[in-house]
C-alpha cells in the first residue's frame, strides 16, 4: 500500500464503482457490493437506484449500512416496499438492471456458493445460505461479482451451486431456459475479469496496478486465462479515493454505536 | 379481536410446545423481547420459522428448544455466521437439528401465499439453483397458458407468529411502518398473531391511509414492551445496536459463555429490561 | 426515466392502434383525461383492459375505437349498466366487441402476476360459477404439495397503461394514495406507463416512506392535468362527482345524444378543460 | 306505507341489518347491502367491521356510498388496501365472516346472476358481470342476500350462475370442494328466507308486518316453501327508522353534488 497509495481492497472497490453507470437500476449485496454501489453514487453516477433486498428502492445512504435493512436505507429511499414486493414486482419483474453479488465460493463460471463447505446434509462449514442470491442471479439482467482472490474463494469446483452463473459454460443458461446474461463482471483485489463470449469462462481482461499475472494465479484455485490484451487498471483518483475512506470512516464511527436516528415516520397516530 | 396481555401471558396463552412459530423480522423490528420470553417459559420441539433468522434463532436453538428451523439465510446479518446453528448443524449440539431451506424469493412468496390462504406459491426461481436438489418441499408447477415451468413451494402457515411493530392504538389496531419486511404477511399468515409494540396511542386518527396497519381483529394478543426489538431497531424510536451484533459473533462462538451470557441477559431478565437497553440509541435526529 | 410531455404528445408517443392498453383506476383517480384525448386522437382496434370498465370504456366503445374488452365489471358504478358497451355486446353497434369476462379476484392476481413478471396467477377462485365455462382463459394448476385445484388466469400484460395519480416530484417519480386500486399493478405490469399528475411538487422529501411510490424510472411519461380524473375524483383534491355519474345513465341511452355529448365534451375539448369540471368539487374540509 | 309507518324497502334494510354482529367482519356489495351494514353499524353493531373491494378495511361512512370506492369509504377506514391486497389476504385468507350480496337474478337454492340475461354470447340483455361476487361467495364463511322480490329476479331458472349458492341443493358446495357455508340468510322486502337444512332451497321463516302468504308467493318465480312455524318480522323501532331515514337524507344530499371533502392524505411532499 506505501508504494501505492491505496490497498488492493480499496481498488477492488473502486474498480467496481466505475462499472456501474448512471441509468443502472442495481441490486445490491452487502459487503463489498455495498461499497462499490455507494462509490459509484458519490462520483460519476450520482442517479443510480440502489435496491436493498430488505425492499428500500433508489437509498443513497450516509454510511453503509451493517445489514441489508439498516434504518439509513429507509430514510434515505425514494421508497421502501415490503419484501414480497421487492421480490415480486422489482426483481422478479424484471426491473433490475445490475444485481451485485459478493461469494463465499466462486468457480470460474460464476457460479456461487454462499451455503455449505463439505456435503450439504453433513457440511464442514454452514454457511449463511442463499438469502435472495438464487433469484438475484437469474433475475437481475446481468451479475457483477466482486470478492477478494483466495484459493480457498475462488476454487475449481464449488461445492454447492447457491446461485447460478454460467453453469457448465457456454450455452448452459439458455439451455435451462433462464434468458437474461448471468455473471459479465468479476472484479477483485487484483484484477478485472469478464466471461469469455463462447466458453463464459472468467477471463483476466484488466491487471491492477502493480500486480503481475503470476500474482493473480497464486491466489485463483483454477488455471487462471488472460486475454490478449492485458490492460491496466486505472489507479484510483484522488476523488474516489477520498470519497470511498470518508464513506468507511462514517460507517466505522456510527457502527461504533453513535445512533442514527429515524428520519421519517408517524409520529402523530 | 386483540387483547392487551403482559408478554409472559401473551406468550403463554400463544406459544405451545411443538408448535411452528416464526418470530418475523427483516432487519428492522425483531422481535427479540418475545422471543426471550419463549426461552424463559422453556418450549421445546418447535419448528423455527424465518426468512433471515438471526441472533433469537441462534439463541433458541442453542438453548436446545428446536426440532426444526425453515429459513433462507442463516446468518449475523453484516457480520458473519451463526454459531449456535452452526453447531447444531454441523456437530448436532446440543441437539441434530432439520433444516428446511430456501431463498429469499420462495419464503417470501411463502408467506405471501399464506397470509392469501393458499396452499402454495409460484414463482420463478431456484433456476439452476442447488437447493432444489436438496430440499423436496421446492417443486414445480406448469403454467396451462405458456408451458413455462415455473418454481413452486408449500405456503407457510405458522401455528403462531410474534411479530414487534411501533405502536397500537387502544382499540388494539397495530402499526407497521419503515423496513416493513415480511411482517403482515407473517401475521396474517399465521393461526395466531401476537404483537410486542412499542406504545399506545390514543387513537390512529391522523394516520395516513395506506400503512401498514393490523385491524384489532387480525390480531391475537398485543404487550406493551418498549426496546422489545433490542438489538435491532424500531424505525422512529430507536436506532440499530450494531455494536451488539458484532459482540454476539464472540459470545456465541463458545458454548459456555453462551451458556452463562443466556443465564444472565435472558433467564434471569424480563421484559421489563429491554427499555433500559435502548436508552443510548434513542437520539433521534 | 419519465418524461414530463404534454398529454396529447404523451398519449401520441405510447398508444398505438391495436395495443393492448389499460386505463385503470378503481372508481378512484380514473384517467379520464387522457382517455379523451385517446378519443380525440382517433385510435382503433384497442383491446381494452380494466377491472371495472366504467364511463371512459364506454365512450371508446361507443366510438368503435374497441375491438375487444377483458373486464370484471362492466358497470356504471352505482348507477347501472354501461349502455354503450351494451349495445356493441347486444347488437353489435358500432360494430362487434369481443369480450374476455373475469372476476374481480382473477383481475387483481392477474394484473399482480403481470407486474411480478410471471405468465399466470393462481388463485382460490371461479367455484361452481359459470365464467369458467365460457372464457377460455380460466384454467386450472394443481397444487404439488396439497393436490388442491386452483384456478389460473393469464397474467395482464399491456402495451401501455395509463393512470391518474396525485402527485409527481420534480424527478418525476409519482405517488398515489387513498383507494390505491390496481394502479401500481397496473403500471407496473405494463411495457409504458403514461401518468397524469394533478401536480408537481419539487420533492417527496416529507412523504412517510411506506407510500405507493412509483420511482422515475418505472414511468415511461408524466403529463400534468389538473382535474384529470374527472368526474372520479382524487384524494386531497376533489370529490367524486356523483351528478355526472348519474348524468351519463341517460347520454349513454341514446345513440345520437352519445354522440353529439362526445362532440361536445371530448372532441371539441382539450386536456386543458379539465380544471374548471373540478373548481365546485374542491371544497375540501 | 301509510298504514304501517314505514316501506317495505325500509324493512328490508333494517331486517338485514339485524342479522349482522358486531364482531362480524362484513364484505360488503353495494346498494341494498350497503345500506343495511351500516344501518347495523349506527344501531346495534358499531364495533361491526365493514369492507368494500376498493380497499376500504373497518370503514364507516356517514353517507352511503355511490360506488364501491367513494373518497368517505377511505376517509373513514382503519386502513386502505390495494385491490389484490383485498382479494388475496383478506377474502381468500379467510377473514370474511359475512359477504353481503344483492342479485339481479336469484334462485330458490342462493345462485345469483348479475350477468347476462338470455345467451352468454347473444344476451337480451347485458348486465354488469360478477364482480367481487363470484370469490366472495365462495371464500367467505357465509352469505347473506338481500333484494326487492319479483318474478323477474326470483326465478325457478337463472340465465347464467355468476355466484354459486347452494347449486342444485344439498351437499352441492362440499361436492365441489368448497367448505364455506354459501348463503344462510335471504331477507327481501316481503320475508325472512333461510335454506332448508337439507335441501338448501330458501324457505320462508318470518313474514314482514302486514305480509301474507300469498303476496310473498306472487312475486316470486318458484313455489315458495314455507316453515312450520312462521314468525312475523318484528317492526323497525323508531331509533331504526330514523337511523336508516337519516343515512339516506345524508346521502341524497351528497350525492346532488356536494363535495365531500377527502380529510387525510399527503399534503406536505
Amino acid at each position: 500500500m506505501s508504494e501505492l497509495g491505496f490497498t488492493p481492497d480499496e481498488m477492488m472497490t473502486i474498480a467496481a464503482s466505475r462499472a456501474l453507470k448512471g441509468d443502472d437500476v442495481c441490486f445490491v449485496g452487502i459487503g463489498a457490493p455495498s461499497a462499490a454501489c455507494n462509490v459509484a453514487r458519490l462520483t460519476h453516477a450520482p442517479e443510480i437506484t440502489l435496491i436493498y433486498e430488505s425492499g428500500t428502492i433508489g437509498t443513497a445512504p450516509d454510511v453503509l449500512p451493517l445489514s441489508i435493512g439498516d434504518g439509513e436505507l429507509c430514510d434515505t429511499a425514494v421508497t421502501t416496499v415490503s419484501v414480497p414486493e421487492m421480490f415480486r414486482y422489482w426483481l422478479q419483474g424484471g426491473r433490475i438492471s445490475i444485481g451485485f453479488l459478493g461469494a463465499a465460493q466462486l468457480d470460474k463460471f460464476g457460479n456461487i456458493n454462499t451455503t455449505v463447505i463439505g456435503d450439504y446434509a453433513h457440511p464442514k462449514t454452514r454457511l449463511p445460505g442463499g438469502g435472495g442470491a438464487p433469484e438475484i442471479a437469474t433475475s437481475s439482467r446481468e451479475i457483477y461479482i466482486t470478492m477478494a482472490q483466495s484459493k480457498r474463494g475462488m476454487v475449481d469446483k464449488i461445492d454447492f451451486y447457491t446461485s447460478f452463473g454460467h453453469g457448465d459454460g457456454g450455452d448452459h443458461r439458455q439451455r435451462l431456459g433462464i434468458d437474461t446474461k448471468g455473471p459479465t463482471l468479476l472484479v477483485t483485489d487484483l484484477a478485472i475479469w469478464k466471461p469469455d463470449p463462447d466458453t463464459k469462462e472468467f477471463t483476466v481482461v484488466s491487471l491492477h496496478p502493480g500486480v503481475t499475472r503470476d500474482v493473480v494465479q497464486e491466489s485463483c484455485g483454477w488455471t487462471v486465462k488472460f486475454a490478449d490484451t492485458l490492460e491496466e487498471t486505472p489507479e484510483p483518483t484522488e476523488l474516489e479515493l477520498k470519497t470511498l475512506r470518508d464513506l468507511k470512516a462514517r460507517t466505522d464511527a456510527a457502527h461504533k454505536g453513535e445512533a442514527v436516528g429515524a428520519k421519517r415516520g408517524s409520529k402523530d397516530g | 379481536m386483540a387483547k392487551f396481555l403482559p408478554l409472559s401471558q401473551a406468550v403463554a396463552d400463544n406459544l405451545n410446545d411443538g408448535d411452528t412459530v416464526a418470530f418475523e423480522g427483516f432487519t428492522h423490528l425483531i422481535p427479540t423481547a418475545a422471543a426471550h420470553e419463549a426461552i424463559r417459559q422453556g418450549f421445546k420441539d418447535l419448528t423455527l420459522v424465518r426468512m433471515t433468522p438471526d441472533l433469537i434463532y441462534d439463541q433458541m436453538i442453542g438453548m436446545g428448544m428446536a426440532k426444526k428451523a425453515i429459513f433462507s439465510y442463516a446468518g449475523n446479518p453484516g457480520v458473519g455466521l451463526l454459531r449456535r446453528l452452526r453447531d447444531a448443524v454441523e456437530n448436532g449440539f446440543p441437539h441434530a437439528l432439520e433444516i428446511e431451506e430456501h431463498s429469499h424469493a420462495a419464503m417470501a412468496n411463502a408467506y405471501e401465499a399464506g397470509a392469501a390462504g393458499l396452499p402454495c406459491a409460484i414463482f420463478r426461481g431456484y433456476r439452476g439453483a442447488e437447493l432444489a436438489r436438496v430440499n423436496p418441499n421446492i417443486r414445480s408447477v406448469t403454467c396451462p397458458f405458456t408451458g413455462e415451468v415455473l418454481a413452486a413451494v408449500p405456503s407457510v402457515r405458522p401455528d403462531v407468529t410474534f411479530i414487534h411493530a411501533q405502536k397500537a392504538n387502544r382499540k388494539g389496531d397495530v402499526l407497521v411502518e419503515g423496513i416493513i419486511g415480511i411482517q403482515k404477511e407473517a401475521a396474517l399468515a399465521a393461526r395466531r398473531a401476537v404483537v410486542t409494540v412499542e406504545e399506545v396511542v390514543d387513537n390512529f386518527d391522523d394516520l395516513h391511509p395506506n400503512l401498514t396497519v393490523l385491524p384489532n381483529w387480525s390480531v391475537t394478543a398485543i404487550s406493551v414492551v418498549p426496546g422489545g426489538a433490542h438489538p435491532s431497531y424500531a424505525h422512529g424510536y430507536y436506532a440499530r445496536d450494531n455494536a451488539s451484533y458484532l459482540e454476539w459473533d464472540e459470545i456465541a462462538a463458545d458454548r459456555d459463555r453462551f451458556r452463562e451470557w443466556m443465564q444472565e441477559n435472558v433467564i434471569e431478565k424480563s421484559a421489563d429490561d429491554f427499555a433500559a437497553r435502548v436508552e443510548h440509541l434513542r437520539n433521534v435526529a
